[in-house]
């Protein structure tokens, strides 16, 4: 054990490890994160907190996974590289450390383009492998990025994210290597809906070897209606929703559709769970936690193992 | 080559409005080039100007000029026997230019008539693409030639980032991901292994980052 | 009051307008003597300047007449033209003058009365626009001719 | 004159200065031969000369051909005498010595001005003036004649030293001899046109008796601003607008009676149209116009269209009938004319103001005497003989004959029967002289640069052209108000002779350096006003033509004084450009001399002969894998010979040329280049080969298609045939024909519609040809054609009658009512309606024959013509530059056209046409360089910032970045369309002609009034 993230010791104990997803609200209301988290708590493991998702302004990740932190839910807090110099990270790295929070997702983060200030600057100081690295010097070295001592290190549980399905495909592979090179410790997959090209990847990572040397979480997300399918079919930069699953939600009568949405989302995890090397299922039910219970309970992945 | 577009008129002559006589300066090296402040422009904007002001009645007296380079200070020096008899100077030469008349002429009113944008390279003939940002320490070397800071939406060094789809950039189907175009570079040249090597943090001191620069050849310098 | 008397400047193409419009005198046609020719080798020797510098001095209208499309016989004057005439009235509205009183017309040499058709049409159409703002405040002001030395 | 005795070898000696001598002598000294052009008149010009409209332009187009006049006499290797006749031949072909005999003139032709002094005091003493004032002594036959004087009849003078004191320039030698002198000569073109029959001896109309009964040529001159009645329209009797004019046809011939003539003038079918049309379009619409005729014959170029024009849109009424007699009415001022149509067959009569007898050609008495002192035999009819396929070729060799003494003909085949002379007469006569030496000829540059601009303005009224639609003094006095004017003048004719002397008198004088003239169209005369600066010292480039005319005069007529006003203001910014315009070079080429010919029928084979044996190397293609063409299916032409057997011949002749290559099944695909240095590439056989060919000139001789309409059951019926096929029939199986009891023609078929407007002439000469064989092989057998029009022009109205005598029935039908076939069993029945008969007929027939006539190869002319940048007519054939003076250039330079590719016409007049070509060619390639012009971008090398837009803008990929690192354009590639210099962003391109200074003060011109 490198840390003592929550995380790290159910994978560690081998166990399937199973991450929610909560937003952060966008204004000053703690009520909010607490009541979505609560909708988690059993369910999973730790609850991933975005940081300003989609370039929208939302209440900071540090200042929510302190929330769920004080609740005794454990956070995964996010960082993008386009919000913070590397000086405004190391701080936060540090700062949030001090409370307790130990596991860390780095990630590049959506260009301001589409989020609510397109006019704004986007920082990107590191990129999200040099976070990595930086996070894991500061671990492991006991140093800042600049090369100075930090005198009581943070020990971050280094997560990243990782898309399979962006183009070039081929060059994914070699993406995750270079990650589990700068020093990651677990992953989690953008949601996959494409099970071919994720089986395809896997079968990539596998042949490296990879997986002997990283988590990797796969990530679902169940889909409200037709409409959202095919919101994140078409909108969402990185995403592959085959066409057979949107027919499948169009077909589906209205009412119904919510309902088929957890079906194949639980499906998908039946067949996650099949594939050699996936070490966790990240659940991102971005303000549907509800979802949540139904989903873990029919996956067959509860009660969550006490570690 | 530094590339430039003009400003919309109605802020041009926001500027000078209350001005009577105009030196409208323009510079005959990029911007000549990029067909925003040559000879042409500067006749073009002078005749808009003039129409602009005649319109509302008002009168203007505009001297067109074009120097052979804004940016040196011999050049700027030729308008010195036209700057009194102007209220103030209006200059199509880029960011650069409009300042090195500002610091040779105190005291004078000194306006620029282009938006001074990218360096860049003619994608074909009218149009115009970045290609550097002028970082000051060049990784052409490391990327097979191809610059991921100037390119990439968020400069990554180590992309492509999750976005990146059929070639594209997320933010615009009309910008190339970059990552796409080294990867492609990378195989052409049989280095794709090269790809893993991760590009270590920036120092971005030699950028914007440790202030504005200066270039200094001690064998020239007088 | 008088009805208004557009000055309208005709850019003709040697190969084609100048001839069409030399037809239209062969064939005896009327249009308005208002369209004063200028001849140049090719509509793609027309310089958006002088479109610019046209208005400026106090025309109505300006016209560019090139060859058909395709039928240039340099090939690709016409379209030059063209795109730099659509370039000059994006200018004109930016000054808030008209864009209309810029054309770009094509006609093949035998077209007399095409040429004259376009010539009254195109005086109507200024007639009803009015006289050019600028022409209008420069009238007014009779100001001494601005000194513009191009060097 | 200047006078060196020419040494046999390189003169040729044109007797007749009419426009086709003209055009002979032009042709001959632009390919560097010497002319020693002879005209009996005073002044040369001929019959085109006095008429004041002509067809089918409605132009006068005087001054079209009063620059080839005046420039005929300027012209270093033309030789004029005018009052000069031949009176000996000897020697053959290469060397011929004549003898010449020139009348006395009376008057000095160094010091003669023109003035006219001596034409105002003493009118009585002048040689006739043709046309009505027959009492004028001196007598210039129009403004701008050439020699530029006039001439005294001695006898008819009564107060000899009277007129001599009046002439100011004492330029009268009162003992003038006669001068008789002898020249050698290489080779001959006769060229003297004929007369128009004069129809006094035509009692039944009175013509001489009754004043307002005249002749075509005599309305001509009444309607003409240089006429007796400068240009009034008035009935000779007593000077009142007429308000009724009938015209009848065919005055004194296609008749049977004593004074007549048995053929058709083939001309006057189109001038009494054309007369109608101006009295209409000139005068007042409201004047009734009506024409009496036997067969509309427009059988030229369009001018079908010229026909229904006329009737449709100017309302001229035509009568088809042969008018008996005119008789006056009481008052002696009108006149009735008493006539018979078929539908009624009473006689009526109508009143008319005027009658215009349309007479034809008749050989003057000259002529015969000429043809025996030079041993040409002349046809039945007295005119020259010219060959069955070669028509300028006389009996004689080294001597050729063109225009009308060949043969009736209009002034468009008659230019091309003069091009062709010229280039048959150029084989015997060597190489005289190169342009160079002609360069020096010019005084010495004079160098205006730095000088303020001395500016003369030269405004021409040009008769009613310009000065009957606006006040020219006005505009002239305005002229000497605007800048740097110190000198204006009212003009007349400028491109007249006496005004172009005086222009250039005025230049010295006044020490101009630069010129405007307010005229015509710079298209037209500005080579003219150009080369006239350059003979008074001055850089031809510092001139600017106001087109105060075309763009101004014609079609703002009705508004005088707008039309004033713009004149002004036309003048304005030509004196502001001209200002700004400075001297320029012209730039010169090598030129290659290889000729390039397109379309291996009879045109494309004898133009390559004709160019062949001059010494051009010809490379002949042929889209087919054979020569011959259309014509190589034809059997027989109307004269009998053997077209199959004479086709074969060329066939053989062309390929075994040493000049000629031929390369078959080659597809024209791509063209660059500019005349003298053309490259065309070519695919090539089946495997279709990529091969380029590298040529000065080229001649378009595509030929037409025979036209086979779905109509009258054509290719479904066995019995129903196309005259070609038939004319094939009539060779192979002249048993099976013989047989035919009874065979029916139509005319017409296809032709004059609405899809094909125009006639395809050559359809009724094949119709009569196979009648007449027809009726050969079985005298018995019963023919009838069918037809709206005979148009058997020419000489081949003997053939008509010859049918007629052998028993063809002609009957005529309606446009709109045409005959109709329907199949009966072996035979067909034909049923129609017979005017004369009033009935409607039905014969059935062994052989139902249609003339289809021809149309144009459109796919093939608009493909050639996309590659080549060529114009065509709207129903695809290639057009020519101008429809009567140059009918055989195109109008790109270094393009020619010839054969049916042009229009309909029989294999003779295709002949013609392409030795024509060849003579046109030898012209532009006789020069060893080719003038450039100076239209060209040049660069300033200070401003250029090497920003590649000119690199890319320019459509001929000429501007390049040379190591000096600024952009070169190399002026022999350049074309001047001046694209760069308007995408240059650094305005560091001008395009010497058109610089940006001289149009912006043009529009600073035009535009500073605003204010």
């Amino acid at each position: 054990m490198i840390t003592d993230s929550v995380l790290e010791k159910v994978f560690a104990a081998g166990h399937i490890a199973v991450t929610g997803e909560c937003g952060p609200p966008r204004g000053a209301m703690p009520e909010v994160v607490k009541e979505k988290a609560e909708k988690l708590r059993g369910y999973v493991d730790a609850v991933n907190v975005t940081d300003n998702q989609t370039a929208m302004v939302r209440m900071s990740s540090f200042a929510a996974s302190l929330f769920l932190q004080q609740m005794d839910m454990p956070p995964v807090m996010q960082m993008v590289c386009r919000d913070r110099n590397r000086l405004a990270m190391q701080a936060d790295i540090i700062g949030a450390y001090a409370h307790g929070i130990n596991t860390l997702l780095c990630l590049s983060g959506d260009h301001p383009h589409f989020g609510d200030h397109p006019m704004a600057a986007g920082v990107f100081d590191l990129d999200s492998i040099q976070l990595i690295q930086t996070v894991k010097r500061m671990r492991d070295e006991g140093k800042f990025q600049g090369g100075a001592d930090i005198k009581g290190p943070p020990k971050m549980f280094i997560g990243a994210a990782a898309n399979p399905f962006a183009d070039p495909f081929e060059l994914r592979v070699a993406r995750l290597a270079k990650k589990v090179r700068a020093g990651v410790d677990f992953i989690q997959t953008q949601c996959i809906y494409n099970m071919d090209k994720f089986e395809q990847w896997m079968k990539g990572v596998r042949e490296r070897e990879l997986h002997k040397e990283v988590y990797i979480m796969a990530g679902v997300t169940p889909m409200k209606s037709v409409g959202a399918a095919r919101y994140m079919k078409n909108k969402v930069p990185g995403m592959d929703v085959p066409d057979h699953l949107v027919e499948r939600m169009a077909k589906t009568p209205k009412e119904k559709q919510a309902q088929e949405g957890i079906d194949i989302c639980v499906e998908t995890i039946q067949r996650l769970l099949s594939i050699e090397g996936v070490a966790g299922i990240h659940i991102m039910a971005i303000e549907w936690e509800s979802a949540v219970p139904e989903i873990v309970e029919r996956s067959g992945l509860y009660p969550r193992p006490q570690v | 080559m530094i590339t430039a577009e003009r400003k919309p008129l109605a802020e041009i002559i926001d500027y000078i409005d209350n001005c009577r006589r105009i030196l409208l300066v323009g510079c005959n090296e990029c911007v000549t080039v990029c067909a925003a402040g040559g000879r042409k422009e500067v006749a073009m904007l002078a005749s808009a100007m003039q129409m602009d002001f005649m319109k509302r009645g008002k009168t203007v007296d505009i001297r067109e000029m074009t120097l052979e380079r804004q940016c040196e200070p011999e050049y700027v020096e030729e308008l010195a026997p036209f700057i009194d008899q102007a209220d103030a100077v209006v200059s199509m030469a880029c960011g650069c230019g409009v300042q090195e008349v500002v610091r040779r002429f105190r005291g004078k009113r000194v306006y620029p008539a282009v938006n001074t944008s990218f360096m860049g390279a003619a994608e074909r003939p009218g149009v115009w693409a970045e290609r550097c940002h002028g970082c000051g320490n060049c990784l052409l070397g490391l990327t097979g030639g191809i610059c991921p800071i100037a390119r990439c939406s968020k400069r990554l060094m180590n992309g492509p980032c999750g976005g990146s789809s059929k070639g594209k950039c997320e933010v615009s189907t009309e910008i190339d991901c970059v990552w796409q175009l080294i990867w492609d570079r990378l195989k052409e040249l049989g280095i794709e292994d090269r790809y893993e090597e991760i590009i270590l943090a920036k120092d971005w001191r030699t950028e914007r980052g440790g202030g504005p620069r200066k270039i200094v050849r001690e064998d020239l310098a007088q | 009051m008088e009805t208004f008397e557009p000055v309208i400047v005709a850019f003709c193409c040697h190969y084609c307008a100048y001839t069409a419009a030399d037809m239209a005198g062969t064939m005896r046609l009327d249009y308005p003597a208002n369209v004063k020719i200028v001849r140049v080798p090719c509509s793609g020797k027309v310089d958006p300047i002088h479109m610019m510098k046209a208005l400026e001095l106090g025309a109505d209208g300006v016209l560019v007449a090139g060859c058909l499309e395709g039928d240039c016989h340099f090939k690709t004057g016409n379209v030059k033209a063209a795109r730099r005439v659509t370039y000059v009235q994006t200018q004109l509205e930016e000054i808030g003058v008209e864009p209309q009183r810029l054309a770009m017309v094509t006609m093949s040499a035998g077209m007399g009365t095409r040429f004259a058709a376009i010539a009254n049409e195109f005086t109507e159409q200024i007639r009803k626009l009015g006289p050019n703002p600028v022409a209008a405040a420069r009238k007014a002001q009779a100001a001494p001719a601005p000194v513009a030395q191009v060097n | 004159m200047t006078d060196h005795t020419n040494d046999a070898q390189t003169t040729v000696l044109v007797i007749g200065g009419g426009v086709g001598g003209i055009k002979a002598a032009m042709d001959l000294s632009e390919a560097q031969k010497d002319v020693l052009l002879v005209d009996k008149a005073a002044a040369i010009g001929g019959l085109m000369t006095q008429l004041d409209r002509t067809f089918p332009t409605n132009n006068c187009d005087l001054c079209t051909i009063s620059p080839h006049l005046s420039a005929g006499a300027r012209q270093q290797h033309i030789d004029l005498m005018p009052l000069t006749q031949v009176t000996a031949v000897t020697g053959e072909a290469g060397d011929f010595t004549v003898t010449l005999t020139s009348t006395p003139r009376y008057i000095d032709l160094e010091k003669c001005t023109a003035c006219g002094e001596c034409h105002k005091k003493y009118p009585e003493c002048v040689r006739f003036y043709p046309g009505l004032d027959h009492r004028a002594p001196t007598c210039m036959r129009y403004p701008q004649a050439t020699p530029q004087a006039f001439s005294i009849d001695m006898a008819a003078c009564k107060d000899v030293n009277g007129l001599v004191n009046v002439c100011p320039a004492n330029a009268i030698v009162v003992d003038d001899q006669e001068k008789v002198a002898t020249r050698r000569v290489s080779s001959i073109i006769l060229a003297v046109g004929a007369d128009l029959f004069d129809p006094d001896k035509l009692d039944h109309f009175g013509h001489g008796r009754y004043p307002n009964v005249v002749t075509g040529l005599e309305y001509e001159r009444i309607m003409s601003a240089s006429g007796p009645t400068l240009g009034e329209l008035v009935r000779p009797s007593d000077g009142v607008p007429p308000k009724r004019v009938a015209w009848i046809q065919c005055a004194g011939s296609r008749g049977i009676n004593r004074e007549d003539v048995s053929y058709c003038s083939s001309v006057c079918c189109m001038y009494a149209l054309k007369e109608a049309i101006v009295t209409k379009e000139r005068f007042q619409d409201d004047i009734e116009t009506t024409i009496f005729y036997m067969d509309m014959r427009t059988f030229g170029k369009d001018y079908e269209g010229y026909y229904q024009r006329a009737k449709d849109q100017y309302g001229v009424r035509m009568v088809r009938c042969r008018p008996h007699s005119i008789v006056p009415d009481s008052t002696g001022q009108q006149l009735h004319i008493a006539y018979a149509t078929d539908e009624n067959s009473g006689m009526t009569t109508e009143l008319f103001d005027m009658v215009v007898l349309s007479t034809g050609f008749r050989p003057s008495s000259h002529t015969t005497r000429l043809a025996e002192i030079l041993g040409v035999e002349l046809n039945a009819h007295q005119f020259v003989r010219g060959g069955n396929f070669e028509p300028v070729v006389t009996s004689r060799p080294g001597i050729y004959v063109c225009g009308v003494i060949e043969g009736p003909k209009d002034i468009p085949e008659t230019m091309v029967q003069a091009s062709a002379a010229a280039c048959m007469a150029a084989r015997h006569t060597g190489h005289a002289g190169s342009a160079a030496e002609v360069e020096s000829e010019y005084p010495p540059e004079r160098d205006v640069i730095g000088e303020t601009p001395r500016i003369g303005v030269f405004v021409c009224d040009c008769g009613q052209n310009i000065g009957g639609a606006m006040d020219v003094d006005a505009v002239v006095q305005e002229a000497a108000k605007y800048p740097h004017v110190v000198h204006v003048e009212m003009a007349g004719h400028g491109c007249g002779q006496e005004a172009l002397d005086r222009m250039r008198q005025m230049i010295q004088e006044k020490n101009l350096n630069r010129v405007v003239v307010g005229a015509c169209s710079p298209r037209t005369h500005e080579g003219l006003f150009q080369e006239n600066l350059r003979k008074a010292g001055l850089n031809k480039y510092l001139l600017d033509i106001a087109n105060i005319r075309d763009q101004n005069a014609w079609v703002h007529g009705g508004a005088r004084e707008l039309a004033t006003a713009k004149a002004k203001k036309l003048i304005r910014m030509a004196v502001g450009g001209v200002a700004q315009a400075g001297p320029l070079r012209e730039h010169r080429l090598p030129i290659n001399k290889d000729v390039l010919v397109i379309g291996g029928g009879v045109s494309g084979m004898s133009s390559a002969l004709a160019l062949g044996d001059q010494g051009y190397k010809v490379v002949l293609a042929e889209r087919t894998g054979r020569l011959g063409g259309l014509a190589a299916i034809i059997r027989r032409n109307l004269e009998g010979d053997d077209v199959r057997a004479y086709v074969a011949q060329l066939v053989e002749k062309v390929q075994a040329h040493d000049q000629i290559e031929v390369i078959t099944n080659a597809i024209v695909v791509d063209h660059s280049g500019m005349p003298g240095k053309f490259q065309t590439g070519f695919q090539i056989g089946p495997r279709m080969y990529y091969r380029q060919i590298e040529h000065g000139a080229t001649v378009m001789a595509t030929g037409a298609l025979a036209h086979r309409p779905d109509q009258y059951l054509l290719g479904r019926h066995k019995a129903v045939m196309t005259q070609l096929d038939l004319d094939d029939l009539l060779e192979t199986q002249p048993e099976q024909v013989s047989n035919w009891e009874c065979m029916v023609m139509v005319q017409c078929v296809g032709s004059r519609t609405a899809d094909n407007p125009n006639c395809s002439r050559i359809c009724c000469q094949s119709a009569i040809k196979n009648a007449l064989r027809l009726t050969d092989l079985n005298p018995d057998m019963r023919v009838f054609i069918l037809y709206r029009d005979m148009r058997t022009y020419g000489f081949s109205e003997d053939a008509y009658i010859e049918a007629r005598r052998r028993g063809v029935i002609f009957v005529r039908y309606q446009a709109d009512i045409p005959p109709r076939v329907t199949a009966d069993g072996d035979r067909v029945t034909v049923h129609f309606h017979d005017p004369i008969l009033g009935r409607d007929m039905e014969v059935t027939a062994d052989c139902l024959g249609l003339s289809t006539g021809l149309l144009a190869d459109d796919e093939t002319t608009e493909d050639l013509a996309a590659i080549f940048h060529l114009n065509r007519t709207e129903d695809g054939h290639f057009l020519e530059d101008h429809v009567k003076l140059k009918p055989l250039d195109m109008s790109v330079p270094g393009f020619f056209v010839a054969g049916t590719a042009h229009s309909p016409r029989t294999i003779r007049e295709s002949i013609a046409q392409a030795q024509g070509v060849a003579g046109r060619i030898q012209g532009l390639l006789a020069q060893d360089v080719i003038n450039l012009g100076a239209v060209v971008a040049r660069v300033d090398r200070d401003k250029c910032a090497t920003c590649l837009v000119c690199v890319r803008a320019c459509p001929y990929h000429v501007p390049f970045i040379n190591e000096d690192r600024y952009s070169e354009i190399d002026p022999a590639k350049c074309h001047g369309c001046g694209i760069c210099a308007a995408e240059c962003p650094a305005k560091a391109i001008q395009l010497s002609c058109f610089e940006d200074a001289p149009i912006m003060a043009k529009l600073e011109g035009l535009l500073e009034r605003i204010a």
